[in-house]
């Protein structure tokens, strides 16, 4: 019964994580964190600066070294090696908060450069894909732009559509709209908006409110490097249930 | 008898090099005890308005009085004098890193020699009690957080005692958590009748502590309302296009 | 090797030459630096031009040539000076050129807002100077100071071109002395003792350096990381740090 | 003092200062393209951490920055000689300045990659690409850019440190100026001469450089 309860769990569980321990030094920055994210969900994370809720996502994806316990991703368990770790990257798709486009290649070429390398595609397919994702993101027509002549909103909407390129399961967002002008926030949020509705899993670090409202299965606020509360949208924000989180929220909502 | 206004901008021209026009025909005044919060897309010119009006930027043309004393084409000196009388809160707080707080707070007043050393200190710690910072008297600068350091920025501005004080987007370089600290401290400004000039993106703020919105656009002014107008039925396309996007992800 | 043991007494004396020569440059270059890197930045056109013909004059024209036109020009113009002050006068001219240059750059890389916000808090330009930007110029340009004068300290080997009886010289003495008296020459062992102790010197000056320069990037990032808001400060200092680097002339 | 400036007389030594400007030019163009070799294998040893090789490498990088050039070339002329390789004065400083050069490009290449963002790698890095990837699309593209402006000071100090050589008695531009005034004392116009030379050349140059730098920092945008 506890046996196939398990294997049951694993089967919809896009990720898995276990007692996951950090440290910086001496500094403990996440404290055995488990968490299980099903397959099409979409989980929001806050917290206050230096809560560890960046350091999370980004173990995830192998561009932090854990100390202890397991983090399983498509039932792949993240090993060490390179070789690994890139066939998880690959699978997991990455949204920076400050964009990360690589400033020496075109739009198209930003977009193309990981299936090129990575995957056999043919330089034509690799572009009809990519020009298929740029005009979800609703930028087509920047294709061959490079950039820095781009607007930070843009930019956020081209890196999403470069993830997407490589046809990941899972997407991973770390605060992408903060260091965007409160203008081009919309613009960005709606694209996210309009993947989750796509029913890809998404973990999102922000401090959007009102994406988590609408979008989240699942809001889990972090502290200290630790998960402080993990609650429905709706429960989160009518009624929290531990002080800090009302705390943090009556700081984030208040003015 | 009229008072004069504290601030009036009058037909203000700004040209950078290279003949972009980043302010144009700028007409504002500012009474004694107002909040005016300036609001407008990146890039509408609203944070070179208040750098003209402290003489960060030299302006093409046009005229600045302060009590109503023309600044137009004036000396140096008298720039320094005008800026005694307005202080400014800098995006990214712009402490000196080399200072420790209550030092950051009185070289101006004391080089300036408005207060002496001991009286410095005392007005210092005043502030510092008024922002909630008192036990960060000696703190290094750069051991205290964002929101912390723009409130001790504010302290350094007060301190010089001045007539107005102008903030350049003073919350948009902070944690969202940092924002309502500076924001309740800012708040407590205004109550007390202190002339403030705001560029900000904080509606909250804008709606409930300023007297007067100021909307700009392509650098120019393209309404001006109080809060409650503006933001129930704002006139210009422009700022209807403005306050929906800013609004629609918010709350 | 027993060559060596044997002339050590000579090699000493040559190897105090240099000592003198090395630490009177060093001094009177950290000062002449300074005022040339301050000229650099000063409001005024004409100290501008001043400082940047000195600078571009000084470090264009190769070290070699400016120290064979000190020692054998001087006396044309009346004014012989003996190898040592010739060293003395072009390893300075040449120390301070690049110095001021160092300077210049730190001040450039000074966060715009440092100026800006004592300006805005009417502090008067010497004392801006004085109390804000230069306590802050200071610390982030040691590390290029030490490299500089890594450099120097090498450079003080171009005296035996003049007849200085420095350290390079003692060994050369010694090597040809030694050919004639016995027919083989020694050049390999005795210029590398030299190179060695050259290197022991200088190398941990070149230590010094990096470690200077690693806490400092670190002090910042430490700063940074409590501080997320402050990276501005910290990209100013690590683009100062590359920019330096690159124009560290290394001749 | 009635010492008279002759202008004629820099005219009258303009071939020879020629032939002089011609072995500075030679010496300096060999040995900086020697010393650019040196410097991206150094550098690459050093950026893939090559065992054994790459800690070889920084020892050369260290010596050659501690220790005076003026002793490199007296250590190479007359103490490879004295072992039985003499090398004529004219290749010892090449051999030397490409040895000096290349040390400082060592640095200047490793700075470049190294001041590539580091969210670029991360980016990379998450999109799935390996290191090997990283360095050859992403870090060698924005990093040799980069890093261009200093591989040029580098190369202006090279041809400024060629001056050097007349210690050793190559008859490059310092040694012909150095041989005339011995001559004929006439030690006001040769310096002028080759002062200005030389200032004219570097001036060239660094403008050059500077002028690079502004269009190298521009952001990518040629389509």
């Amino acid at each position: 019964m506890v046996n196939s309860m398990s294997i049951d769990q694993l089967a919809g569980s896009a990720i898995s994580i276990k007692g996951l321990s950090k440290w910086y030094g001496d500094f403990k920055v996440l404290e055995a964190i488990d968490l299980n994210i099903d397959n099409g969900e979409k989980v929001v994370i806050c917290g206050p600066s230096g809560s560890g809720k960046s350091t999370l996502i980004r173990c995830v994806n192998g561009l932090e070294e854990h100390q202890e316990g397991q983090i399983e991703v498509e039932g792949k368990v993240l090993e060490k090696d390179i070789k690994s770790i890139s066939k998880v990257r690959a699978e997991v798709g990455m949204v920076f908060q400050h964009f990360n486009l690589f400033p020496h290649l075109s739009i198209l070429d930003n977009c193309t450069l990981a299936p090129l390398t990575l995957r056999n595609v043919s330089r034509q397919e690799a572009e009809e894909t990519a020009m298929h994702f740029l005009e979800k993101v609703k930028i087509p027509d920047q294709a061959h732009k490079f950039p820095s002549q781009l607007s930070g909103g843009q930019q956020q909407r081209v890196a999403i559509a470069r993830s997407l390129c490589m046809k990941p399961k899972i997407m991973l967002f770390d605060e992408p709209t903060s260091a965007l002008d409160p203008e081009m926030i919309k613009e960005v949020l709606d694209t996210m908006v309009e993947l989750a509705e796509e029913g890809m899993t998404m973990i999102c670090v922000t401090h959007e409110m009102g994406f988590a409202r609408e979008v989240a299965d699942r809001v889990i606020f972090m502290d200290s490097g630790k998960v402080v509360e993990m609650n429905t949208p709706e429960n989160f924000f009518s009624n929290p249930e531990h002080p800090r989180t009302k705390l943090f929220l009556s700081q984030i909502l208040d003015h | 008898m009229i008072q004069p206004p504290l601030i009036n901008v009058s037909g203000l021209c700004k040209e950078f090099r290279g003949g972009i026009r980043a302010l144009n025909d700028i007409n504002l005044s500012v009474n004694r005890g107002e909040v005016v919060v300036i609001l407008g897309p990146s890039g509408s010119g609203k944070s070179t308005l208040i750098r003209c009006i402290n003489g960060l930027e030299e302006t093409t043309s046009g005229e600045i009085k302060v009590e109503g004393k023309s600044l137009a084409g004036n000396s140096e000196r008298k720039w320094r004098n005008h800026r005694l009388e307005v202080g400014m809160v800098f995006q990214n707080y712009a402490l000196f890193p080399h200072l420790n707080v209550i030092k950051n707070i009185t070289l101006a007043p004391l080089r300036a020699g408005v207060l002496k050393k001991e009286e410095a200190v005392q007005e210092a710690r005043r502030l510092l009690e008024l922002v909630g910072l008192a036990a960060k008297e000696n703190s290094p600068v750069a051991s205290l957080s964002g929101g912390q350091q723009q409130r001790i920025a504010i302290c350094r501005a007060l301190a010089m005692k001045p007539k107005a004080i102008l903030f350049d987007e003073p919350t948009s370089a902070l944690d969202p958590e940092m924002v309502g600290e500076v924001l309740s401290v800012m708040r407590r400004l205004a109550d007390e009748g202190v002339t403030m000039i705001c560029v900000t993106h904080e509606m909250g703020f804008a709606k409930s502590a300023a007297d007067r919105i100021v909307f700009m656009d392509k650098g120019e002014i393209v309404e001006e309302a109080p809060p409650q107008k503006f933001f129930s039925a704002p006139e210009s396309d422009r700022s209807r296009r403005f306050l929906d996007l800013i609004s629609s992800h918010h709350g | 090797m027993q060559l060596i043991i044997d002339s050590l007494p000579l090699l000493f004396s040559g190897l105090l030459i240099t000592f003198k020569l090395a630490s009177l440059t060093l001094i009177l270059t950290a000062f002449i630096s300074l005022i040339f890197g301050i000229m650099s930045v000063s409001r005024y056109k004409m100290l501008r031009i001043i400082s940047i013909v000195f600078v571009e004059v000084f470090r264009d024209i190769p070290i070699v040539v400016n120290l064979l036109f000190v020692y054998f020009g001087a006396p044309l113009l009346g004014l012989a000076l003996d190898p040592f002050t010739a060293a003395l006068v072009s390893l300075t001219s040449w120390g301070s050129a690049n110095g001021s240059e160092i300077i210049r750059g730190g001040f450039n890389s000074l966060a715009k807002h440092q100026r800006e916000s004592a300006m805005a808090l009417g502090l008067r330009p010497w004392e801006t100077m004085l109390f804000v930007l230069l306590p802050q110029v200071i610390v982030p340009v040691l590390p290029s100071f030490t490299g500089l004068f890594s450099l120097l300290i090498q450079a003080t080997s171009l005296a035996t071109l003049v007849g200085a009886s420095e350290f390079l010289r003692t060994a050369n003495i010694i090597v040809e002395r030694t050919t004639m008296m016995t027919g083989e020459s020694p050049a390999f062992a005795v210029f590398g003792f030299v190179l060695c102790v050259y290197f022991v010197i200088c190398f941990s000056l070149n230590v010094l350096t990096s470690k200077l320069e690693r806490k400092l990037v670190k002090s910042r990032t430490m700063q940074s990381q409590e501080e997320k808001n402050s990276s501005n400060l910290l990209k100013a200092f690590t683009e100062s740090f590359s920019a330096l680097k690159w124009r560290k002339s290394h001749d | 003092m009635d010492y008279q400036f002759s202008f004629p007389y820099i005219w009258g030594a303009t071939p020879d200062l020629l032939d002089g400007l011609w072995i500075t030019l030679i010496v300096s163009l060999l040995s900086i393209i020697f010393s650019v070799i040196i410097g991206v294998v150094c550098a690459s040893l050093r950026v893939f951490h090559v065992p054994v090789l790459s800690s070889v490498a920084a020892g050369y990088v260290h010596f050659i920055r501690s220790t005076p050039l003026l002793v490199q070339i007296f250590f190479i002329f007359y103490g490879l000689a004295s072992l039985g390789f003499g090398l004529s004065g004219f290749w010892s400083g090449v051999l030397a300045l490409s040895l000096w050069g290349g040390a400082y490009n060592t640095e200047n290449i490793r700075g470049g990659l190294s001041a590539v963002d580091k969210g670029l790698k991360e980016a990379a890095y998450s999109l799935g690409l390996r290191p090997i990837h990283y360095l050859r699309l992403v870090a060698l593209p924005i990093g040799l850019r980069v890093c261009i402006p200093a591989l040029l000071n580098t190369a202006v100090s090279v041809l400024k440190n060629s001056s050097y050589l007349q210690a050793i008695g190559v008859a490059e531009l310092t040694f012909v100026a150095m041989d005339r005034v011995a001559m004929d004392f006439r030690t006001l116009e040769m310096f002028l001469a080759i002062g200005l030379i030389y200032l004219v050349i570097v001036l060239l140059l660094s403008t050059a450089v500077r002028r690079l730098e502004t269009f190298l920092k521009a952001p990518f945008n040629t389509a």
